[in-house]
């Protein structure tokens, strides 16, 4: 009795239609706060479409999670980082890692979106000899910091990353997005430790806090609340933000270091599978690959 | 005669995670003592049917490996006879610590059992593949290594771990396999099952593979090659007699595993060299990550697969 | 140049002049508090001059970090644990580990004078195939619960043991000892998480807040401040307590579970060498080994 | 001539984390990308002269293993060139994942130092032990496995992961060895120095036991066996030329380590039994948990000693 999961067809990328993803690039310099939402709100809205495209596409993926994601994702790479095709061989751009490296295609289309990546290459997405593996390697694409995938990896090493910038006494700031059930790994816990007393305040932890994880609720599993008792008593900063207002988060990363001498915590709300009516807070969407119907209907309510 | 994987694939296939879960729900009927521990893995270890049959029995620590085998060990402590099952990646890479000295160095009644191994996750790319978990695991006193081929020896080996009082590794896939070991075949750990005689050369090998050399011990047939092809559930302890007598009376050994070769194959040569040398080639993982792709595609690309197997065999034969 | 911990000699164990321990046994039933108390007292006094005879005889051990834990240790086995050699094949026992395991010398002379080991047998300590180790092994004595030595192995395991306990609906509690540097590792965050959610009330962790790890202050190393609002943030209901005051202690585990649902975390407050003049609170004592002047010193200060 | 541990213990000895330490402060004057990682092992790892001279650049991330790769890993990142180190046990059991994942997948530059492996714990039992180390680190794809036998080649090796841009793991041993590699000698990976030329038998060693196998080539040339002595620095990547000749011109390899036999001896057996078959003897731990005891003790009573090597060698001449 194969599950769901293990019955969907491999389909022919060829025969599957997507878009071409346009390059949108960064947020013009000098757009106003509302030219900037809307510019963001258009960029998640592209790479939602070629997300699900992509997924239906290779026959797996983490579409809920990517979803949850992405406007966190956008914003900080159209906006909130000082980090640019160009600025790739400058050691003072801000670093990103996405430490839930099962939303990979929610990165590979972000950086895509951004100039980073052909779009192109989006069809290759988990094909033999692909670059773009399931989950981000470092030594694939040029803008991926660090290899995740095994969960509770990308913290400690973005610890680092922030650490030799402070060593150096770079301004470069370090973003690093992990999932909330994620944060069941103690090795997290070993690196908020690390961040809270060598007090790295240009670490920015955003936790992308869709309350759920694989099999069920992170309540029903082993549950993190109080979260942000817990990350204070870890010696952060916390901020708590809604992960799909792009304006929110803009005001949000444009704040960090949110205290001086510690880093900042943003418990960033969301909802698995957003905006996507089927797939909203629905666990069922964390590996879940949709019917070709599911994604017409996915991509008529992105239209809306 | 099937070459490729994908030929392979055109038998009925099945899914021994379903056998897995089926025996463990079955023993548990009878056996309070056996508990279920998960790192968020319920899903992806098919442990559906048993969580809804005991739930309390389940122990779901969350995404957290370590825990999951010191609680493990700690069930056991207290009474119980935990099955502690998760990817085999995070399992054996993330806990290395714990299942050396919570599990094989404390000699506690627990059975690890390490889903969809090798490159089973072939697309989701190498941090997902556990290629390296039987080099690993045979490196450890203390613990048997099981690599069972097909939905009846899964079902055995587990009832077999849930009775003997040591630790156990069990690599269980969800890859495809066919019906392989015959009707009254019983598994005990150290004895390989023959699935074919043969006199000039001997195919060994585990788990997933063992389809695919049962395939190429036909074609080296009909290459006119009568190739002896054993299946050998446990990497350790390996069947040393099974073996050296195959190192005796055929020209060479070839290992086929989904695993680096320094699992199996490195198994054997080390047996081999002290008690009787001879000539082996190795089909499995060699000392790489693999590239991203399905685990069919992988496994070609590996020569993990008949005529790879068949064209290792011909290279020992002509040398 | 090797340090001072290489140098030590290796000493003959017979050559070493080593008092037989007493087998007190546990505090006699209907003893009243000050009688309990000065049986405890007595038998850390004992336990103590036997451990550090140990730790010169063998030329290596921990003896800065037992003698900050023998009272909780002596408190637990000869009062506040329903555990005796005569329970334990009792599955209602109660459990105890060790998990700073390098503190096993400290563990080995308390089950000698509880009447688990034969005190004769603590001559062996960590001589060739001898059953005791430098750190407790499961295989090798039939009281101890968990093999520990690696940091942050215990608690995982006392967790797994509480939950059994939980399922069976045992009365049994499980104690389990932690260090205080030990609580850097992440394995410990995660087993307090499954503890607390798990609602796991009949586990203690006590944790031997000495202030010092291997190398130096735990608070200049990586600091676990504020502990006891990390524990209460992690679901446990913290309690603290002087480390040495057998009565305190013996009032605290009586209390277990402090509360409701909760397991209950004893932030014990001890001293690291405590009470031996010249090693209290001082980090190279961590695992010196005393010269033969120095033994005779730390005697002489304990028969005061 | 020493015939067991204590009897080559005699001779001048050093313990290399001497040599570590004095090398890398030396390479971090220079170099200021240089930095040290370590999980309160600032004594364990002796690096009290580099926390002196360069305080900011020891980083000391409490007793936590898998940050402290991970932390590594960044530091990477960021453009440090980090030295790990941690004692072997915990660094590579407590770690895996990270260093499968963050640092040979990732292909940093990230140099892990496994301080005092084997047995050099020995009394502190096998929870400290480091015997499967070896065996582990050679399963993992893209990583570099330095056993340096000497003060000389310690730094040699130092000085070298410095300098090479990918992962390294190295192993450090608080146990006294002598002087051993000659005046110009200089280390490259995959490069084995012959320390004896002999026809009659191959002893290759390791680390901490390469003074035993020369002894035992002395002991072996008094009783009329004429045995070659190699020193095998990686054993990750292998010279398989100088053990292909070895297996070609003498009767058989013995293998010597302090680590399961799976480590080196695997390693070697994997070459032979592929490309020249040939007799060997494993010289190591078996596998089996070791008991307590001192180091010394304990080598002995795996025969890791002059006469055990050279009993070894006798028992393979005599087949
Ligand atoms: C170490 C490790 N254990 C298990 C997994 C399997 N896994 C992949 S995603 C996932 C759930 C993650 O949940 P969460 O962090 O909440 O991510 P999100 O909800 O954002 O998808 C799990 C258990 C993994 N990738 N790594
Ligand atoms: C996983 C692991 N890493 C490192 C060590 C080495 N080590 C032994 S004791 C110790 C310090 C422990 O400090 P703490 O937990 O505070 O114990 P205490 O002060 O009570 O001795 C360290 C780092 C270890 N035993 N295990
Ligand atoms: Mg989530
Ligand atoms: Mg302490």
């Amino acid at each position: 009795m194969p599950t769901e999961e293990d019955l969907v067809p491999r389909v022919d990328p060829e025969a599957v239609p997507s878009d071409t993803l346009t390059v949108l690039g960064r947020v013009p310099a000098g757009a106003t706060r509302e030219e900037a939402v809307a510019h963001l709100r258009e960029a998640a809205r592209l790479v939602r479409r070629r997300d699900i495209q992509m997924i239906r596409a290779s026959g797996l993926g983490h579409v809920g999670g990517e979803f949850s994601v992405i406007d966190i994702l956008i914003t900080l790479y159209l906006d909130a980082m000082n980090m640019s095709p160009e600025l790739l061989g400058d050691p003072d751009r801000d670093r990103f890692i996405l430490s839930k490296g099962h939303a990979a295609a929610a990165l590979y289309t972000t950086l895509a979106i951004a100039g980073f990546l052909p779009p192109e290459q989006l069809g290759t997405f988990m094909q033999p000899l692909s670059q773009l593996n399931g989950h981000p390697a470092r030594t694939k694409i040029a803008a991926v910091e660090a290899s995740t995938g095994p969960l509770g990896h990308g913290l400690p090493v973005a610890v680092g990353t922030a650490f030799a910038g402070q060593l150096d006494g770079s301004p470069r700031r370090t973003f690093v997005v992990t999932g909330d059930g994620e944060l069941q790994e103690g090795s997290n816990w070993e690196a908020l430790m690390t961040a809270g007393n060598h007090r790295l305040s240009h670490l920015c932890v955003v936790v992308d806090r869709n309350r759920l994880q694989q099999g069920a609720r992170v309540a029903d599993t082993n549950d993190l609340e109080p979260l942000a008792d817990k990350l204070r008593a870890f010696n952060l900063e916390v901020v708590e933000v809604d992960g799909h207002d792009h304006g929110a988060l803009l005001d949000v990363f444009a704040n960090v270091p949110a205290a001086s001498g510690k880093p900042t915590a943003v418990i960033a709300h969301t909802i698995k599978g957003h905006p996507i009516s089927f797939m909203s807070d629905n666990v069922a969407w964390h590996h879940k690959v949709p019917s070709a119907e599911q994604v017409a209907q996915a991509l008529a309510e992105l239209e809306a | 005669m099937p070459t490729t994987t994908e030929a392979v694939s055109k038998t009925v296939l099945h899914d021994c995670r379903d056998t897995w879960v089926a025996t463990l729900v079955e023993l548990a009927e009878t056996d309070e003592r056996i508990v279920a521990v998960v790192n968020d893995s319920v899903g992806s270890s098919k442990l559906g049917p048993f969580q809804e049959r005991f739930p309390e029995r389940l122990v779901n620590v969350g995404i957290a490996e370590q825990d999951m085998v010191g609680v493990g060990a700690g069930l056991a402590n207290g009474g119980k006879v935990p099955f502690v099952s998760a990817a085999a990646c995070f399992l054996t890479a993330r806990a290395m610590e714990q299942i050396k000295v919570d599990a094989a160095y404390s000699q506690h009644h627990l059975v690890l059992v390490g889903q969809s191994p090798g490159m089973a996750y072939g697309e989701l790319g190498p941090t997902h593949h556990s290629i390296e978990d039987l080099a690993w695991m045979r490196a450890i006193p203390g613990l048997t290594v099981v690599v069972p081929c097909d939905p009846t020896e899964t079902a055995q080996v587990i009832r077999w771990a849930a009775a003997h009082d040591g630790p156990v590794y069990v690599r269980v896939s969800r890859m495809g396999v066919p019906d392989i070991v015959p009707d009254g075949y019983t598994f005990a750990p150290g004895r390989a099952l023959t699935l074919r005689e043969g006199k000039d050369v001997t195919l060994v090998a585990t788990g997933t593979t063992v389809v695919r050399a049962v395939a190429a011990g036909e074609l080296l047939a009909a290459a006119g090659v009568d190739a002896r092809v054993l299946h050998m559930p446990t990497v350790k302890p390996l069947d040393e007699d099974a073996l050296l007598a195959a190192a005796a009376e055929t020209a060479g050994i070839v290992t086929v595993e989904e695993a680096l070769t320094s699992g199996l194959g490195g198994a054997v040569a080390e047996l081999l060299v002290r008690r009787r040398p001879a000539p082996m080639r190795f089909v499995g993982v060699p000392d790489t990550f693999a590239s991203t792709g399905s685990v069919e595609w992988l496994l070609d690309h590996f020569g993990i697969s008949p005529d790879g197997i068949a064209a290792a065999a011909q290279d020992l034969l002509s040398k």
